[in-house]
């Protein structure tokens, strides 16, 4: 276990050197050069060159990388260029909120999917399985700002059960995290259905019915934790989902999570913001992929013995 | 399965023949977008606009109502059609044909070849795509074209995975130890006996991709790195007016429609499909 | 006006920094102009000058020295006095390369200037501090802008010590000597500010304090401004809400409109064919109906004939300008060769309304057979192919239009019109240099003498008016600032919408 | 004679089709009574199961259905029974022990839970846990106290299926179910589990109705059989009179086809089928397969970093195999049968010396072991995963001549045509796919499509294990039709004695890779000389009723 568990470290760190390595590539090549936004308007091209300079952007590819990566060794994700301060303190000013929108966001997802998705696999085939499916269907379909707005305008603007935007109390947690778990529960649901009619057509639910085991105790203590192994899997990639669906709620919403950092950096070429966003992103997958293996063990005793 | 039957067993759910019908007309707007359309899709009507500059709600003239440039609203979204499926296609046929490559090579060749494409694509995984679309779309100057291949870069590694579950199961089947075991090179058994077995999955990921894509492509628009105007996308309609829920919800509601209902229905039939094409369901009897 | 009162503003975007020898955007602005003191200033919502943190000042009459008398007893927020070593070291630190400040050329025409942006001296030797009263400039050349140099956010005072102490986080931690002080920043959500009470100036600022949201859509702070929850949105009113807002019974005491020193233009690439040929110039800027983009951005400007904006000194109202003329425009292609168009790329921001206007202009120069492609990029990367040789034929500007620093002329032209700005990573993006012009400028610009401010003015005039002959721009309208308050907030339009700072925090004030 | 514990009255179930209800089960009528063992016995898809979760109502809602008939429990009608009063008598009154014990515990809950779970449910005792111990007890296992707190993939096959047991016993029900109990169990580990069975019969005097479709299961536990066909009770009777005098063709036919372990004692080689002559050994000829200690070693997978346990499935193993001879190779499951079949085909790295027709094949590159695979195929156990169902027959039979380049796509068909006609099957089931015949068709066609290159060595892998007795009997035949027709040489993998009796010149039987006996099958099965040999041919079931083996129990 504890061997494994090294070698799964060992591999998300491989993982988030590949992502920095990509990243750091890609911005590199983008055709504004952060310097010449920094100088602005009445710089002499002296200045600019100044700048560029203490950036270190002036030195070879191959040695900002291998700065950056010492630097991100030591913990340090560089300045941003255009706030002038660190932006380790931006990222962790700010990712209590996207962590918090997220929380509620998979507790939403988890709770609405998980129920429906079982609903529809034990009326495997009826009205409210169709029901469901389709309204999962619905769910994954409907583009997420446009549940933004429509939220938006709704809830907020015209009926006033909610704060239009801004963080702090509970209250202004609801819409945006139901916009994020609303295309989530509809993965979820369509997961956790399809796994449960593979788990209640597996011989050891057969047995428990023989046994005369109760059906909603066949289904909650003897089919359910079997079916949630593919939904624990599913961690890591939901994860990568949330950062991205973050972007655009996080925008509309006026939610002060890393998201909202990104998009900003994007528009003004705040490499180090974006790499250190895309790196947050990619540790929180890999995170999220390494839970999904511990937790796995906990509940399927196959795997922990291996 | 004969291509009839299936279309039969589609056709008797009726919310699949509604789904049917849309996308049938979806295509429609797109083939025949200049016989359909009553106006040209970029012509900035001089009485489209009111005389402060207001878009014009829907009324006989413009029966979806017109842009904040006096523009008809109805005209944009049947040529926006035309874009939208277009990379829907061009981006999900990429994705899928990188997909599957990277995941058969990946499951098939089990070696290095192998571990190194999917440690590559679980490198992709943790990738935040949003994030990866934006920043190719912001380093390549968007275009359609480019539109739809940072959406293809992004939407392959799913295919992948599946690709290469589906390979590595059947490498473990009989019938492919079975033809290693008459002489056959890696070449045909790859050609003739794992590649058509990937065809149905090619379908449905085909089908159920598109709908990711017109999404993405209407997210991408959304942040301002889509499709250029004056082409119209629904994504980039959608973009351009989305300031505007308030005070000409038609703007947004309509291209949002049309979104979702495309979406949907590709869903649905992606679906069905799985359904009705999935290898597992099929023989043994 | 009433004391008093506690105000909510929002902002979409983070407040980069608060250093005011780095921060140079539009939002910033005000906040920096408001956080710290500066030897000279402006009268509230007007150009005119006034010393400030100087109590007097003098100037030799060759115009190559100013000696600066300073207030007494103004102390920074920290408590320490302010003295002249305080403003020497300041403005030496916004033209210091280790600053990457974006103001240091500012200060170009200080002695010692050159020596030390190069790295040859470790300071300005032309600013002297013989007492602990009096501040002395020595400037290599005669600016006749010096004056209003020294009034910009760059040449704000802050003391040593709290620089240091912040250890390169002076933007996040600042102490000036301002009427507001920085109490509370929440990193992506709010800042507070408090009145300080120990500015230099009684009565000042009149709001107890003010605190800014960030990350807020334009579009919910103006609906919570209409509930009342936000006092000023401070992205002004998107244009999906304008005409609503506008239109609404209490569009009055919601709404203040006024002018700004602005001006959006679309640039000509003198360097990339056909836009080589000044005919070719002249007759796109016949093809532009302007009318109809002022209607496009619901009447919110007016059309624009030459560089500078009406309020500014040196605007020639006797000057018309390139007349709408589709017919004349496709006469001049033709004797440019070009009689069945050419097509061409516009480059515009991604930010509505940017991409619309774009379009807007995409139709009228189809209307005369130039076919342009929209390419609607995220602003830095306009900013990028403006500044790089060959690469944009037509950039509109809109969302980085040109907004003055200070209200002179010469600010219209050096950067985005004069030889100086046709430079790898520069703002001329017309890449247009008229050796002839640019000797103009120079000279007009060294009339320091307060006495020739009228002839200084004229010779600018004609410098403008010239410039459109050569048509290296399409000049399309000048913006009016539209800025939302709620009904509490009382004041001028011009204090909302002031034309050196945007929005004037020491000016707003809060009705009973 | 008492009332019947369990009767069964005219039942008759229908499956839904895209086509329509089709009958499965036709007016199936039988008694169950006290203390009796009643076998249903029958070929695959004959009804056995559908019967058997009838009467636990527990048919697939969505496509089974009950159409006419009644299963009466002790007086009551179990199908008019609101579910809830089902429940309870299921696993009190009624419990069932299901085929695959592999699948049919919950992989997530221990031992103990699932135990206790049955207990409370139907006594709702406090002392479950101690009655879950001493079932454990009952049922044999060792070191209860210990397995409450494991989770099945602890537990090896046998032990699973004795947890089944206990399971079902646990509320001492009247009427014990088995389908197919020990199907998917090894012959040593079967006749702990039948044993096991007859003696807690006696202990909590359960009936039992076992399903099976294995002979020599039945001879050995039935009091009295019922043959189903095609969803038909056909004949039923106390099992003595059944196996002496079976009254239905169908019948004789089923208890002909049943390879008797023994039959062909005193004899060498399998039954000639045939007028040709087997050809004379030739001196100087070379071996058609030549193993000298072969090893093959399994990595199990780990990570990125290689590591992972180390398996030696084959080890030191060495055998040869002449023109027109049959090795059997026998032994349990995971002993390392299939392992080498594959190995000797190089279609697994493996370690030693192995050299077909002469050639060695270690370290030949695809390309080069091309020739030698025109000598040697293999024929695998599933008939259905072998061909590739998206390739109609013809295709696949000549799918060998097209790898190889023999002859012209015309040709091709034209041989395809005639290895069908030789296997038995009409040509004109060409151009039809895999999944439209049956199982003894599809092995037919595995054999057809071996042939095409005229190999001289065919590797059969559990050729027909996965087929019932009467289909099983024909194919085997046709294989040594072959064998004299064309002089092949068999590797015949099983894991079925009586089979391997009937097929084999030379025996060579494996126990955890190793080859613990070998030599000719007289020898091997006449004086078995290995303890584990012996073992293994003693725990065959001897399809007949009159000869009941008198087990000794070896604790699981
Ligand atoms: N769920 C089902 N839906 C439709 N038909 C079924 C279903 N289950 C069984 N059948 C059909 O009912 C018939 C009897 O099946 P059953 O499973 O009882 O056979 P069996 O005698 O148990 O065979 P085996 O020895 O292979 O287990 C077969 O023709 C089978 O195809
Ligand atoms: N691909 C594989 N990877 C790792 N271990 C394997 C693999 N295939 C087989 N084994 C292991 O090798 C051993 C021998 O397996 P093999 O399949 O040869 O047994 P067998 O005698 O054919 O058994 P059966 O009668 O069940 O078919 C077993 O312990 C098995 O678990
Ligand atoms: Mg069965
Ligand atoms: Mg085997
Ligand atoms: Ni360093």
């Amino acid at each position: 276990m504890a061997l494994l568990l090294a070698r799964r470290l060992l591999q998300a760190a491989l993982i988030l050197l590949g992502v920095a390595a990509i990243t750091f590539v890609l911005l590199y090549a983008l055709p504004a050069d952060p310097a010449v936004l920094l100088a602005g308007r009445n710089a002499t091209p002296q200045t600019v060159a100044n700048i560029r300079h203490q950036l270190g952007l002036d030195l070879p590819l191959p040695v900002q990388f291998w700065n950056y990566i010492v630097h991100l060794l030591q913990g340090d994700l560089g300045r941003s260029f255009n706030q002038k301060t660190a932006v380790a303190p931006l990222i962790l000013a700010r990712l209590p909120a996207t962590l918090t929108l997220m929380a509620a966001g998979i507790a939403i997802e988890v709770m609405i999917g998980l129920t429906l998705g079982v609903i529809a696999a034990v009326r495997r085939d009826g009205a409210i399985d169709r029901l469901v499916m389709t309204l999962s269907f619905v769910g994954v379909s409907t583009p997420q700002f446009l549940v933004a707005l429509l939220l938006l305008y709704v809830f907020a603007a015209t009926l006033g059960w909610f704060p239009m935007s801004g963080y702090g109390t509970p209250a202004h947690l609801v819409l945006p995290a139901v916009t994020l778990g609303i295309l989530g529960a509809g993965w979820y649901a369509r997961i956790v259905r399809s796994a449960m009619i593979d788990v209640l057509g597996q011989d050891y639910v057969r047995t428990a019915h023989a046994k005369g085991v109760p059906a909603a105790r066949v289904v909650l203590r003897h089919a359910l934790p079997n079916a949630l192994l593919p939904v624990i899997a599913m961690i890591g990639i939901d994860i990568g989902q949330f950062m991205s669906g973050a972007v655009v709620v996080e925008a509309v919403f006026g939610w002060p999570g890393i998201g909202q950092l990104a998009w900003q950096a994007i528009q003004q070429v705040d490499i180090p913001i974006i790499m250190g966003v895309t790196l947050v992103s990619a540790l929180a997958i890999v995170l999220g992929n390494l839970l999904a293996d511990l937790i796995a063990p906990f509940i399927d005793p196959r795997i922990r013995a291996g | 399965m004969s291509a009839g039957s299936l279309l039969r067993a589609l056709v008797r759910r009726p919310v699949l023949a509604l789904a049917l019908a849309i996308i049938a007309g979806v295509f429609a707007c797109a083939l025949l977008a200049p016989l359909l359309a009553p106006y040209a899709p970029d012509d900035q009507i001089f009485d489209g606009l009111s005389l402060d500059g207001a878009p014009l709600p829907p009324s006989a003239q413009f029966l979806l109502g017109t842009d904040t440039l006096g523009r008809d609203l109805l005209s944009r979204l049947i040529y926006g059609a035309r874009t939208s499926l277009l990379i829907g296609l061009v981006a999900n046929g990429t994705a899928v044909m990188i997909g599957l490559a990277v995941g058969v090579i990946a499951g098939y060749f089990s070696g290095l070849l192998g571990g190194v494409l999917m440690r590559f694509t679980d490198l992709m995984t943790a990738f935040p795509a949003l994030l990866l679309a934006i920043v190719l779309a912001a380093l390549l100057k968007p275009s359609l074209w480019i539109v739809a291949m940072v959406i293809a870069m992004v939407n392959w590694v799913q295919v992948a995975r599946i690709g290469y579950t589906e390979t590595r199961s059947l490498s473990e089947r009989d019938f492919i130890l079975a033809e290693r075991a008459m002489g056959a090179g890696n070449l045909r058994i790859l050609a003739r006996h794992i590649l058509p077995h990937l065809v149905p999955t090619a379908i449905v990921w085909g089908t159920l991709g598109i709908a990711t894509t017109v999404l993405l492509e209407a997210t991408l628009s959304f942040l301002g790195i889509g499709v250029q105007p004056p082409q119209p996308s629904w994504g980039n309609i959608v973009f351009e007016s989305q300031s505007y829920f308030q005070s000409a919800p038609w703007l947004v509601f309509f291209p949002g429609l049309a979104i979702l209902a495309t979406a949907l229905s590709f869903n649905l039939i992606g679906d069905a499909l799985r359904d009705l094409i999935d290898p597992t369901q099929r023989g043994r009897d | 006006q009433a004391q008093g009162g506690d105000i909510v503003v929002t902002y979409k975007d983070d407040i980069a920094t608060l250093d005011p020898a780095i921060g140079y955007d539009w939002q910033n602005w005000s906040i920096i102009k408001s956080l710290f003191s500066r030897l000279m200033d402006y009268t509230p919502g007007t150009p005119d000058l006034v010393p400030s943190l100087a109590e007097s000042f003098t100037v030799s009459p060759d115009g190559l020295t100013y000696t600066f008398k300073l207030r007494k007893g103004v102390k920074f927020s920290n408590g320490r006095e302010v003295v002249p070593a305080d403003v020497k070291y300041s403005i030496e630190r916004a033209v210091d390369p280790k600053t990457q400040g974006p103001g240091a050329g500012f200060f170009g025409a200080i002695a010692g200037f050159d020596d030390f942006s190069a790295g040859k001296a470790t300071g300005l030797s032309g600013i002297e501090t013989p007492d602990t009263e009096t501040v002395v400039f020595k400037l290599s050349r005669p600016d006749a802008t010096f004056l209003h140099v020294l009034a910009i956010n760059f040449a704000s005072v802050v003391p040593k010590e709290a620089v240091e102490a912040a250890a390169g986080d002076f933007g996040k931690k600042p102490v000036g000597s301002g009427t507001f002080v920085l109490k509370d920043w929440v990193i992506g959500q709010k800042l507070v500010f408090a009145r300080n009470p120990d500015y230099f100036v009684k009565g000042v600022p009149h709001i107890d304090s003010f605190t800014i949201e960030i990350g807020q859509e334009p579009l919910v702070a103006l609906l919570r401004l209409q509930k009342g929850e936000v006092d000023i949105a401070g992205d002004g009113i998107p244009p999906a809400k304008f005409l609503e807002i506008s239109k609404s019974p209490d569009a009055k005491d919601l709404i203040v409109d006024g002018q700004q020193l602005h001006t959006g233009y679309v640039t000509l690439n003198t360097k990339i064919k056909p836009f080589d040929n000044v005919k070719v110039r002249q007759a796109l800027n016949m093809a532009i109906n302007k009318d109809r983009l002022v209607r496009i951005v619901n009447g919110r400007a007016t059309p624009a004939n030459q560089p500078l904006p009406p309020a500014m000194p040196g605007y020639d109202t006797a000057y018309k300008g390139y007349a709408y003329d589709v017919a004349k425009a496709k006469a001049l292609l033709k004797e440019a060769g070009y009689a069945d168009g050419f097509s061409t790329v516009l480059y515009s921001t991604n930010t509505d309304p940017q991409p619309r206007i774009a379009q807007a202009i995409q139709q009228d120069l189809a209307a005369v057979g130039v076919k342009a492609e929209i390419k609607a990029l995220a602003q830095s990367n306009v900013i990028a192919a403006g500044g790089t040789e060959g690469e944009a034929p037509m950039i509109w500007s809109g969302g980085m239009a040109w907004i003055a620093d200070f209200p002179d002329p010469s600010n219209f032209y050096g950067p985005i019109l004069g030889c100086a700005g046709a430079v790898q990573g520069g703002w001329n993006w017309s890449w247009y240099c008229n050796e002839d012009l640019q000797k103009r400028a120079v000279a007009a610009d060294s009339m320091s003498d307060p006495a020739k401010s009228a002839e200084r003015i004229e010779a600018w005039k004609k410098v403008f008016v010239d410039v459109m002959a050569d048509a290296p721009w399409i000049p399309v309208f000048n913006e009016r600032r539209v800025v939302a308050k709620s009904k509490r907030m009382g004041g001028e339009p011009n204090i909302y919408v002031d034309p050196t700072r945007v929005i004037n925090y020491d000016a707003i004030f809060v009705k009973n | 004679m008492t009332a019947p514990v369990l009767s069964v009255e005219g039942l008759s179930v229908d499956a839904r089709t895209p086509q329509g209800a089709r009958r499965v089960l036709h007016e199936v009528s039988f008694t169950l009574d006290a203390g009796e063992t009643l076998c249903l016995a029958g070929e695959s898809g004959s009804g056995k199961s559908v019967t058997s979760l009838a009467i636990m109502r527990l048919l697939a809602k969505s496509s089974l259905r009950v159409a006419a008939g009644a299963i009466k429990l002790g007086g009551q009608d179990l199908l008019a029974l609101p579910e809830r009063a089902m429940r309870r008598l299921r696993g009190g009154d009624v419990a069932m022990i299901f085929q695959e014990p592999m699948t049919s515990l919950n992989p997530v809950m221990s031992i103990g839970a699932q135990l206790t779970e049955a207990i409370r449910i139907h006594q709702g005792a406090e002392d479950a846990p101690a009655r879950a111990r001493d079932m454990l007890d009952a049922v044999r296992i060792t070191d209860p106290a210990r397995r409450l707190a494991q989770f099945p993939h602890e537990l090896s096959g046998g032990m699973r299926q004795r947890v089944m047991i206990a399971m079902a016993l646990s509320c001492r029900p009247k009427v014990l179910i088995a389908d197919e109990p020990t199907t998917a169990l090894d012959v040593t580990v079967q006749a702990q589990i039948l044993t096991l069975m007859r003696e807690l019969k006696g202990e909590f005097g359960t009936s039992i109705l076992l399903i099976t479709h294995d002979m020599g299961v039945v001879a050995e536990m039935a009091d009295r059989v019922a043959i189903l066909q095609g969803g038909r009770i056909i004949e039923q009777a106390g099992v003595v009179p059944l196996f002496a005098a079976p009254r239905e063709d169908y019948t004789r036919a089923l208890l002909a086809a049943v390879p008797r372990l023994g039959a062909r004692a005193g004899e060498d080689g399998p039954p000639r089928v045939t007028m040709i002559s087997p050809p004379p050994p030739q001196p100087g000829e070379s071996p058609v397969l030549f193993v000298r200690d072969l090893s093959v070693t399994y990595r199990a997978r780990g990570g990125w970093f290689g590591g992972g346990s180390v398996l030696k499935a084959v080890d030191n193993v060495s055998f040869e195999l002449r023109r027109g001879r049959t090795l059997g190779l026998v032994g349990e499951s995971g002993s390392g049968k299939s392992t080498t079949g594959k190995a000797v085909l190089g279609l697994i790295p493996f370690a030693g010396e192995v050299a077909i027709d002469g050639v060695p094949i270690a370290g030949l590159s695809t390309r080069e072991m091309r020739p030698v695979r025109r000598k040697a195929q293999m024929i695998f156990q599933d008939p259905y995963a072998s061909l590739d169902p998206r390739m109609s027959v013809a295709a696949a039979i000549a799918e060998p001549l097209a790898i190889h380049g023999i002859g012209t796509a015309a040709e091709r068909r034209e041989l395809a045509a005639e290895l069908l006609r030789r296997v038995g099957l009409s040509p004109d089931h060409a151009s039809r796919y895999p999944h439209e015949f049956s199982g003894g068709q599809r092995q037919r066609i595995c054999i057809a499509r071996a042939l095409a290159l005229e190999p001289r060595l065919i590797v059969a892998d559990e050729s027909v294990a996965a087929l019932d007795v009467s289909v099983r009997a024909r194919v085997l035949d046709l294989m040594l039709e072959l064998q004299e027709t064309m002089g092949l040489a068999y590797l015949f993998i099983s894991h079925d004695m009586a089979v391997i009796e009937r097929m084999c010149h030379d025996v060579a039987v494996m126990r955890a890779g190793r080859i613990v006996e070998a030599g000719s099958r007289r020898a091997v099965f006449e004086a078995p000389t290995d303890p584990y040999t012996r073992e293994l041919m003693a725990a065959v079931p001897v399809p007949d009723p009159t000869f009941r083996p008198v087990a000794v129990l070896t604790p699981g």
